[in-house]
C-alpha cells in the first residue's frame, strides 16, 4: 500500500518535471542557433575572397520513423548522415553539416507541427524528408509562408513541384510525373500494343498510371488498353488481380503498387509465373529493398525499375559510394540511401555556391545546380525544382553469387527524357 | 508534496482551485509576449487538444457513454470548414459556424443508431461507424481529396499570425470550456450523470434515457467540431489520419489519464500526453518505447487520473482537517 | 473443525463483518441464522476466502487459512455451495460435476455414482445445461458439484432460498444424511424453521456481530432474541 | 386506479408471471405477497414498463399503459422504490432527490441554468418529510443501510406520484427502523392522498397497514382480499403461510 | 472499369469467393485468438493484433535459421508456442492486473501495449522488408477456369480446423470443460479447488497462440513488417464483435461475411472496397447489436 503511493507520487512528479521542461524551455525567447565559435573571417587579400561562415548549417529531418515505410527511411537517414560526414570533413566555407530527425508517424498533422518545431524552436536552415505525400503537401504549405527550403526526398507526388509548387520547395526523386513517362519511353519501344494497367488505389498509384498511359498513346498511338483495375492498399492478396490480368490477354502489364504492396504483389506474380508469359513491369520493382527481401522468391524476366542500383553504373563513383555506406551500416543502400545522399551533397553544394548562410541566396543558388554523384550529372531545375535525375529500368535475373536477384540489361532514362518539359508545368501552374 | 492543501477546509479548497485556474487564464493571456514562437504554437495545440479532450469527456465521463470513435467528429469538423474554405462556398465565420453543426449532425445520426446498443456493444458500433466515414473521406478524392486531403486552406491574412490564431482559440476554448461547465452543472448535466451512475433508476424517475444520452454526444460531437475548426486555423491542412482511430485512442488515453471524474481531467491530460510527445520525440527515437511504458505504469497506478489523483489527495486532506481526523480512511 | 476469530470483513469501504468469532466441530451441523443483510454470506465468503478478513483468523484443521488462496482452501477438503447456486449455465449437469472432481479412486470418494444415488433426481437430466435446471435440481447440483471434491467439511449458504417447501423438506434430508457420511457443515440459512431441525448449535447473526450462540433448545426457549432478531 | 389484467411474462420459456391480476383503488395501502421468486419484483417491473409484458393489459387511470416507456408511465403518476437499494451513489442525498423533482417538473433538458439554485425548497420539503434533511449533504455512501432505503422512496416522492409503488420498503431493517418506516408509510399516504402499492416479507408488516393483500405464487394471483379474509383463506395458507407458520 | 464485364460470370464470381475466403481466414486466426480472450478473461486484448505481428516475425527467424522449405513448416510449430510463451510474461507481468479494472482501461492499457511492442519489435528485427518463402508453388485448379494458388488452400483448411480444434477443446477435455465454467463465474472455480489463476494464463497463452500461428500462417503471402497487427487490428476487433463476443462460430462466420464482401465490393466499387467491412460491420451491429451468434456476455 504504501509503495504504492509512492509510485504514485513518483509518477505525479515526474510528469510535472516533464511538462515543466517541455514548457519553460519556451519561457527563453528566440532559440536562434547558437553562433559556433568559428574563427574570425581571415582577410585575404586575393582577388577570390575566401568567405567563412560564422555557424554552421543545421538541417531538420522530418520522416516516418515507425511503421512500414521504415525500410526506405532509415536508408534515407543513413546515407544523408554519410553524406554529411564527407562534406563535415572538408567543411562549407568552414562550416559543417547539423543535423537532426522527428519521426511523423506518416501522419501529415504531425509532420506540420514537427516541421514547426524544427524551424522556429531549433532554426533549422533547410527541412528535409517525408516519406507521406500528404505529409509533403502540408508542410510545403507551411514552409512556403516560414521561406524555409525544404528538400523532399521521398514522397513521389507530382503535386510537389507541380501546382503545389513554391519557390522554398525542391523534389529530390524522380516524381510520379517522371516515373511514368520513363516507363512510357521505355516500353514504348517494345513492340506490343496491349496494355494492363494495374495499381495501389491512392494518389500516388492513380498517378503514376495516368502518365504513363498518357504519354504511352502519345508515343504509340496504337496502343490498347485491356484492364485497368485498383486495389485498396494493403492488400493481402493478388490473386483476383492476376486472374483479371490473365483473362484480359495483354502484352504489358504496367503495375504501380505502392509501399508495402510491392512484397506480396511480386510474390503473387513470381507465383503465377506472370513474368513468362507477358511483359511485367512493375515500377520500383528492382530496387534492392524490395528483391533482397524476396530473396530466391521474386520472378526472374520481370522488367523493373528505381532511381538507383547499389550495382549500376559500374563506375568508380558509384562504387565508392556503395562502399562506403556499406562499410559503415552493413548493407548495401537501396533508392532511399541514394537519395538521402545525394541531397545532403546537393545542399552543402549550394551553399557552397551562395557563400552566404542568406535563405534567398542559398535558393538562388540551389537553383540550375548540377552536381556529379554516383549515377552521374544531376541537376536542379531551376523553373520546378524537381531534381533532374536519370531513372533506371532492367530485369530481374538470379545472381550466382547472391541470395536475392538483381537486375540486369539495365537501360537508363536520362533525367532530361523522363521530365516533363517545362510547358506542361507552366501549364499545370497555369501561368 | 501535498501537505500544502492539508490547511484547507472544502471551501476554501473550491476557491483555491478557482484560484489556479485564474492563474493559468493569466498567465495564458500574456503567452505571446514572453513564448517564442514555437511554444507560442505548442500552446495553441494543446488548447485545440485539451477542447477536443473536453468535448469526449461529456458523453464519456459525465455521460457513461463509452465512445470509442470521437476523432470522427473532429475530423468531420476539420474537413467540412477545411471544404467550405477551400471551395469558398462560405466566408469564414458562417463557415466556421456551420462545420461544427454538420459535425453535430453527424453525431446526431451516428448517435441516434448508436445509444439504442448498450455498453460495449455501444462502444463497437461507434467505433464502426465511425471507420466508414473514415473510409470514404480517405476515398472520395474528389471531394475530401483522399489520402493527400487538403491543403494551402485560404484562411484570412489577419488570421496567420502565430499570436492572433493563439488569441482566437484562447477565446474560443475559454468560452467553449465555459459553455461546457454551464452545462455540465445545469439540471441537464445533474441528471446525465444521475443517468451514467444509474439508468435504471433514472428511468423510474421519468427521465428518457436515450434522449439524454443522445444529446451528450451529439454535444461532444459538436464540441469536437469546434476544435477541428480550431485545429484548421492553427494547421491550414486535414488529412485522414486525423479522423483514424488510433487517434480517438489518443484522446482517450488523454481523458482517461488526466482523469475523467474531473471536469478539468481531460484538459490536464491532454497538457501531458502532448507534453510528454513532444519531449520524447525531440530527445529520443524510440519515444513510442517510453511513452507507452509511461502511459501503462500511469493507467495502472492512476486509474482515476492524475488530476483526479490530486483532487482525491486534496479532498482528503481537505476532510481530515473538517473532521479533526476523526476517522482514517480506509484506502482501497 | 473450523474456527473463526474475531474476524472483520469489508466489501471495499464498507465495513461488514464486525469481531465475528464462530466454531463448528467434526460432525456438527452448525446453523448461522439472521436477516437479509445481516452479513450471513460474508461469513462464508469470509471462511472460503473469498472475501478474505482484513483482522481476525480463521483456522481450519489446525491451520491459519485467513491467506490462503481459495483454490487452496478448497483443496484442503472446504466444500463450498454459493447462495444463489452458482451452476455454470453453458456446462451440462453432467460437466458441472466433470471439473469439479477430485476423487480420484481412493475408497468412499464422492463419484458420479455416489452422487446420484443420493440425489437420483440428477441422474435424469445429465446432459441437461446447467442454466436450464430448475431452482431444486439447481440447489442439488450446487450440493453435488461441492461433494464430488470429497470434502469434510461444507459451507452451505442459504440452501433452500426460493424452492418450494417440498423440495425443501427433501433437500434438508439429504443434507442430514450428508452428517451421517462424517461431514461437518456450517450452513447459513434465512428459513429458521427448517433450519432448526437439523441443526446442532446455532449463531444468531445481526449487522455484522454474533447477537446469540447456543443449542436450538436454548434459541427456542430465548423468545427476545427470536423476535428481536429472527421476525418469529 | 390501477388495474392489472391476467399479466403474462415469460423469459426464454420460464412464466414468471402467469395470469396476475390487480386492482388498486385510489387512496388505497395495498400489498402483494407470496414466497420467493413467485414473480413480485417481475409485477412491478411490468407495471413501471422496466419490462414489456408477453400478454395482458395494464391499465392505469383508465388509460392503457402497457409496455409504454418507463419514463413515460413515470410522469403518468406512478413512482417505485427499489428492492436492492438502488440510488445514485455519486451523487449526494439532496441531488438524489433533486433529479426526481427536476425530472417532475420538466426541467432536464435544461442546459443553461446552475442546477444547484433550481428546485432547492421542493427538494428540502421532501427531505424533511422523509426526515433526511439534515444529511442533505451527505455523500448517499455514506448514509446507514436504513437511511437509503429511506432515501430510495424519498426519490420516488420526488416525482409527486399519484401512486407509490414500494418494493419491500422494510427489508433488511431491524425491527425500529421497520416501525419508524410503517409509521412514515402511513403517514405519507394519509397526509398526501397517496395511493401505496408494496410488497413485503415481514407479514406482521403487511396485516398491519394494507387495506387489501393481494398474494402471489408461481407467478399466479390465487388470492386478493381484505386481509383477514387472505389470513383465512386455505389455500393461501397452504401454498405461503403453511410453510412459516 | 472493374473485371465484371472482362470475365465469364461464374468463375469471376466463384474465384471472388474463394480469395474472400482466404481473405476470411486471414482475418479469423487474428479474431479468433480475441475472441478466445474476450469469451474467458473478458478482456478486450488490443494487443493481440502485436502478437500476431511478433508470430509472423518469429516466424521469420526461425525459417532463415532452419532454412529452406522445411523452415517454414518448424516455424509454423515452434513460432505459435514461442509467441505463447511471451504471452504468457505479459499476461504474468500486467494483463493480471486488469482482470477487474473497468473495460476501458483495460483497452488503453492493452493498446499502450501495442506501442511499446512495435518498438521493441524495430530493436530486435529492424527496419527491412520480410518475407517467407512460399512454402507450396504451383497451383490448383479447381474449376475450368478458376484456380488458386496452392498455399491458399492451406489457408482455406486452417481457418475451419482451428475452429473445429476449438471447439473440440472446449467442449471434449477437461481443461476446455473448466475454461468454459471459468468464463462465467471465475470465484466458483476456485470454490471447487481449481486454480483460476492458472486456467486464465492458460487462455492467455492459447490465445496468443492462435494470434502467433495466425501471423506464421500469413508470413509467406506478406510483408512481414512493424505495424501489421494494427492495420488488420479493428477489423478483427469488429469481426469479434459482429459475430457475438466469444462465440468461435460466430467469429467464423463473421469473418467470411467480412472477407467475401470485401470481395464482392471489388466487384461492385472497387475504388470503395475498404469502405465495405466497415459498412457491413455497422449494418450488421444495427441489426443484430449482440453479434450475429449467440455472446457469451
Amino acid at each position: 500500500m504504501k509503495r504504492n503511493r509512492r509510485m504514485k507520487s513518483i509518477l505525479v512528479l515526474s510528469l510535472i518535471f516533464i511538462i515543466a521542461f517541455t514548457l519553460v524551455g519556451g519561457c527563453a525567447k528566440p532559440t536562434a542557433p547558437a553562433p559556433s565559435p568559428a574563427p574570425a573571417p581571415e582577410k585575404s587579400d586575393g582577388p577570390a575572397q575566401e568567405i567563412r561562415f560564422d555557424r554552421n548549417i543545421k538541417i531538420g529531418i522530418v520522416d516516418t520513423y515507425t511503421g512500414p515505410p521504415t525500410v526506405y527511411t532509415y536508408d534515407a537517414r543513413d546515407g544523408f548522415t554519410l553524406a554529411a560526414k564527407e562534406i563535415n570533413a572538408e567543411g562549407i566555407h568552414g562550416a559543417k553539416i547539423e543535423f537532426v530527425t522527428r519521426d511523423e508517424e506518416f501522419k501529415p498533422d504531425k509532420a506540420l507541427s514537427w516541421a514547426r518545431e524544427l524551424i522556429t524552436r531549433e532554426g533549422v536552415d533547410v527541412l528535409c524528408g517525408f516519406m507521406s505525400s500528404a505529409s509533403a503537401l502540408a508542410v510545403s504549405e507551411y514552409v512556403k509562408d516560414e521561406k524555409v527550403p525544404t528538400v523532399v526526398w521521398m514522397a513521389q507526388t507530382e503535386k510537389i513541384t507541380g501546382e503545389a509548387g513554391h519557390r522554398y520547395i525542391f523534389h529530390v526523386i524522380p516524381n510520379t510525373r517522371m516515373s511514368g513517362r520513363a516507363a512510357a519511353r521505355y516500353l514504348a519501344d517494345l513492340p506490343y500494343t496491349r496494355f494492363a494497367l494495374v495499381g495501389s488505389d491512392f494518389e500516388f498509384g492513380h498517378a503514376i498510371i495516368n502518365t504513363f498511359w498518357k504519354t504511352m498513346t502519345e508515343l504509340n498511338p496504337k496502343a490498347e488498353k485491356v484492364v485497368e483495375t485498383f486495389w485498396p492498399v494493403g492488400e493481402p492478396d493478388f490473386t483476383p488481380y492476376i486472374s483479371a490480368i490473365r483473362a484480359a490477354k495483354p502484352e504489358v502489364v504496367v503495375a504501380a503498387p505502392g509501399g508495402a504492396d510491392q512484397i506480396p504483389l511480386t510474390k503473387a506474380i513470381g507465383a503465377a509465373k506472370l513474368a513468362e508469359e507477358m511483359v511485367v513491369y512493375l515500377h520500383i520493382g528492382t530496387d534492392h529493398a524490395g528483391l533482397v527481401a524476396l530473396g530466391q522468391e521474386a520472378p526472374e524476366g520481370m522488367y523493373g525499375s528505381s532511381p538507383y542500383h547499389y550495382y549500376y553504373p559500374d563506375t568508380p563513383e558509384n562504387k565508392a559510394f556503395v562502399e562506403k555506406f556499406h562499410a559503415e551500416y552493413g548493407r548495401y543502400p537501396n533508392f532511399a540511401g541514394f537519395n538521402g545522399y545525394i541531397t545532403a551533397h546537393l545542399i552543402a553544394e549550394a551553399y557552397r555556391k551562395a557563400g552566404s548562410l542568406d535563405t534567398e541566396a542559398f535558393i538562388d543558388a540551389f537553383e540550375g545546380l548540377s552536381i556529379n554523384s554516383p549515377v552521374g550529372q544531376v541537376t536542379m531545375r531551376e523553373y520546378d525544382h524537381q531534381l533532374i535525375q536519370p531513372f533506371f529500368i532492367g530485369k530481374t535475373v538470379k545472381d550466382p553469387g547472391k541470395d536475392y536477384l538483381i537486375a540486369t540489361d539495365i537501360v537508363m532514362i536520362s533525367g532530361e527524357d523522363a521530365i516533363p518539359p517545362l510547358e506542361e508545368i507552366k501549364k499545370i501552374r497555369g501561368e | 508534496m501535498l501537505n500544502v492543501f492539508s490547511k484547507l477546509t472544502k471551501g476554501q479548497f473550491f476557491s483555491f482551485k478557482l484560484l489556479i485556474i485564474g492563474i493559468v487564464v493569466l498567465i495564458l493571456l500574456f503567452a505571446p509576449s514572453y513564448l517564442s514562437r514555437y511554444y507560442l504554437y505548442l500552446v495553441t495545440l494543446i488548447l485545440v487538444t485539451v477542447l477536443f479532450a473536453t468535448s469526449l469527456n461529456i458523453p464519456l465521463g459525465y455521460g457513461g457513454l463509452l465512445v470509442l470513435h470521437q476523432a470522427t467528429f473532429y475530423g468531420v469538423g476539420a474537413y467540412a470548414f477545411a471544404i467550405f474554405l477551400k471551395q469558398g462556398t462560405l466566408p469564414i465565420l458562417p463557415a466556421s459556424l456551420i462545420a461544427p453543426l454538420i459535425a453535430a449532425a453527424f453525431a446526431c445520426f451516428i448517435g441516434w443508431i448508436c445509444v439504442r446498443l448498450r455498453g460495449l456493444y455501444f462502444s463497437f458500433l461507434t467505433l464502426a461507424m465511425g471507420q466508414l466515414v473514415w473510409a470514404i473521406i480517405y476515398r472520395w478524392y474528389n471531394f475530401t481529396g483522399g489520402d493527400d486531403g487538403i491543403h494551402a486552406i485560404p484562411v484570412p491574412d489577419f488570421l496567420r499570425s502565430g499570436s492572433s490564431v493563439f488569441y482566437t482559440t484562447l477565446i474560443v476554448v475559454l468560452i467553449s470550456l465555459l459553455l461546457i461547465y454551464i452545462i455540465v452543472k445545469s439540471p441537464y448535466g445533474l441528471t446525465l450523470q444521475a443517468v451514467r451512475d444509474n439508468p435504471q433508476r433514472c428511468e423510474s424517475v421519468g427521465i428518457n434515457i436515450r434522449n439524454h444520452r443522445l444529446i451528450a454526444f451529439v454535444m461532444g460531437g459538436f464540441f469536437a467540431g469546434v476544435a477541428g475548426v480550431l485545429f484548421v486555423l492553427l494547421e491550414r491542412s486535414v488529412a485522414p489520419p486525423m479522423l483514424f482511430w488510433t487517434k480517438s485512442v489518443e484522446v482517450l488515453i488523454m481523458v482517461l489519464l488526466g482523469g475523467m471524474f474531473t471536469f478539468l481531467g481531460p484538459a490536464f491530460g491532454a497538457v501531458v500526453v502532448i507534453g510528454m510527445m513532444t519531449f520524447f520525440g525531440i530527445f529520443t527515437e524510440y519515444w513510442l518505447l517510453f511513452l507507452g511504458s509511461i502511459k501503462i505504469l500511469l493507467l495502472l497506478f492512476l486509474p482515476q487520473g492524475v488530476l483526479g489523483y490530486i483532487e482525491e489527495m486534496m479532498a482528503k486532506s481537505a476532510k481530515k482537517i473538517e473532521k479533526g481526523e476523526e476517522r482514517g480512511y480506509a484506502q482501497g | 473443525m473450523l474456527e473463526a476469530k474475531e474476524i472483520h470483513a469489508y466489501y471495499g469501504l464498507s465495513h461488514i463483518l464486525f469481531g465475528v468469532s464462530l466454531e463448528v466441530k467434526k460432525g456438527e451441523i452448525v446453523c448461522v441464522l439472521g436477516r437479509n443483510g445481516a452479513g450471513k454470506t460474508t461469513i462464508m465468503r469470509s471462511i472460503m476466502g473469498l472475501t478474505p478478513p482484513r483482522q481476525g483468523q480463521v483456522i481450519f484443521k489446525g491451520k491459519d487459512i485467513t491467506r490462503t488462496p481459495v483454490h487452496k482452501i478448497a483443496q484442503m477438503g472446504m466444500g463450498f455451495v454459493a447462495d444463489n447456486r452458482r451452476i455454470f449455465p453453458d456446462l451440462t449437469v453432467e460437466e458441472n460435476l466433470d471439473i469439479a472432481s477430485r476423487g480420484g479412486q481412493q475408497k468412499g470418494a464422492w463419484n458420479k455414482e455416489k452422487i446420484f444415488t443420493l440425489f437420483p433426481a440428477l441422474k435424469n437430466i445429465t446432459s441437461r445445461r446447467g442454466g436450464y435446471c430448475s431452482g431444486g435440481e439447481q440447489q442439488m447440483l450446487a450440493v453435488a458439484r461441492a461433494l464430488m471434491g470429497n470434502p469434510d467439511f461444507l459451507l452451505l449458504d442459504e440452501p433452500t432460498e426460493g424452492l418450494a417447501p417440498l423440495v425443501v423438506r427433501e433437500l434438508m434430508e439429504q443434507i442430514g444424511r450428508l452428517r451421517e457420511e462424517g461431514l461437518s457443515i456450517l450452513m447459513a440459512e434465512q428459513n429458521v424453521r427448517s433450519a432448526l431441525k437439523l441443526a446442532n448449535r446455532v449463531y444468531v447473526i445481526d449487522r455484522g456481530e454474533v447477537r446469540f450462540q447456543g443449542t436450538v433448545e436454548e434459541l427456542e426457549a430465548n423468545e427476545e432474541i427470536s423476535k428481536k432478531y429472527l421476525l418469529v | 386506479m390501477l388495474r392489472v389484467e391476467n399479466l403474462v411474462k415469460s423469459f426464454d420459456g420460464f412464466l414468471a408471471v402467469n395470469g396476475a391480476n390487480l386492482t388498486v383503488h385510489e387512496k388505497q395501502i395495498v400489498a402483494v405477497i407470496g414466497p420467493n421468486g413467485a414473480g413480485k419484483t417481475t409485477l412491478f417491473n411490468l407495471i413501471t414498463g422496466h419490462l414489456v409484458p408477453t400478454g395482458g393489459k395494464v391499465i392505469f387511470k383508465d388509460r392503457e399503459i402497457t409496455g409504454m416507456a418507463p419514463h413515460r408511465i413515470c410522469h403518468l403518476g406512478i413512482s417505485r422504490s427499489f428492492q436492492l437499494i438502488n440510488v445514485f451513489p455519486q451523487l449526494s442525498v439532496f441531488e438524489n432527490v433533486q433529479v426526481s423533482v427536476l425530472s417532475h417538473q420538466k426541467k432536464v433538458l435544461n442546459m443553461f441554468a446552475p442546477a444547484q439554485k433550481l428546485v432547492v425548497e421542493e427538494t428540502y420539503n421532501i427531505l424533511e418529510k422523509v426526515r433526511l434533511a439534515d444529511k442533505a449533504r451527505e455523500k448517499t455512501a455514506s448514509l446507514s443501510y436504513g437511511d437509503q432505503k429511506i432515501l430510495e422512496m424519498a426519490i420516488a416522492l420526488g416525482n409527486y406520484p399519484e401512486l407509490l409503488m414500494l418494493d419491500e420498503p422494510t427489508a433488511g431493517m431491524s425491527p425500529e427502523e421497520t416501525k419508524a418506516t410503517i409509521a412514515l408509510v402511513q403517514e405519507l399516504a394519509k397526509k398526501e392522498g397517496l395511493t401505496v402499492l408494496f410488497t413485503e416479507h415481514n407479514m406482521n408488516v403487511v396485516f398491519e397497514i394494507s387495506e387489501k393483500i393481494m398474494v402471489m405464487q408461481q407467478g399466479r394471483t390465487i388470492a386478493q382480499d381484505l386481509p383477514d379474509m387472505v389470513r383465512a383463506n386455505k389455500q393461501v395458507q397452504a401454498a405461503y403461510l403453511g410453510e412459516e407458520s | 472499369m472493374d473485371f465484371l464485364t472482362l470475365l465469364p460470370d461464374f468463375s469471376t464470381m466463384t474465384s471472388q469467393v474463394f480469395i474472400g475466403l482466404s481473405r476470411a481466414m486471414i482475418l479469423f486466426m487474428v479474431a479468433v485468438g480475441l475472441t478466445v480472450s474476450i469469451g474467458v478473461l473478458r478482456v478486450i486484448n488490443f494487443a493481440n493484433g502485436t502478437f500476431y505481428m511478433l508470430g509472423a516475425f518469429t516466424a521469420w527467424s526461425i525459417a532463415m535459421w532452419v532454412g529452406g522449405t522445411a523452415g517454414f513448416w518448424v516455424a509454423l510449430l515452434v513460432a505459435p508456442l514461442v509467441v505463447s510463451v511471451l504471452g504468457l510474461v505479459v499476461e504474468a507481468g500486467l494483463l493480471r492486473r486488469l482482470y477487474n479494472r473497468p473495460r476501458l482501461l483495460q483497452l488503453l492499457l492493452t493498446y499502450a501495449v501495442v506501442l511499446l511492442f512495435n518498438d521493441i519489435t524495430k530493436i530486435i528485427w529492424g527496419v527491412d522488408f520480410k518475407t517467407i518463402e512460399v512454402p507450396l508453388k504451383g497451383f490448383v485448379t479447381l474449376f475450368s477456369n478458376v484456380s488458386l494458388p496452392s498455399y491458399n488452400l492451406i489457408l482455406l483448411a486452417s481457418g475451419p480446423l482451428v475452429a473445429f480444434g476449438l471447439w473440440f477443446f472446449t467442449n471434449h477435455t477437461m481443461v476446455g470443460k473448466i475454461t468454459r465454467a471459468t468464463a462465467t463465474d471465475r470465484e466458483m472455480v476456485d470454490a471447487l479447488g481449481i486454480n483460476s489463476k492458472k486456467i486464465f494464463a492458460i487462455v492467455f497463452m492459447l490465445s496468443c497462440y492462435l494470434a502467433g500461428l495466425g501471423g506464421a500462417l500469413i508470413a509467406p503471402t506478406t510483408n512481414i513488417v512493424v505495424g501489421m497487427g494494427i492495420t488488420i487490428l479493428v477489423n478483427a476487433v469488429l469481426v469479434v464483435v459482429v459475430g457475438g463476443l466469444g462465440n468461435i462460430w460466430g467469429t467464423f462466420l463473421a469473418s467470411i461475411i467480412f472477407g467475401v464482401g470485401e470481395s464482392f465490393g471489388l466487384l461492385i466499387a472497387p475504388r470503395f472496397a475498404i469502405v465495405f467491412p466497415f459498412a457491413i460491420a455497422t449494418v450488421l451491429l444495427i441489426l443484430r447489436p449482440t453479434g450475429i451468434m449467440k455472446s457469451v456476455w
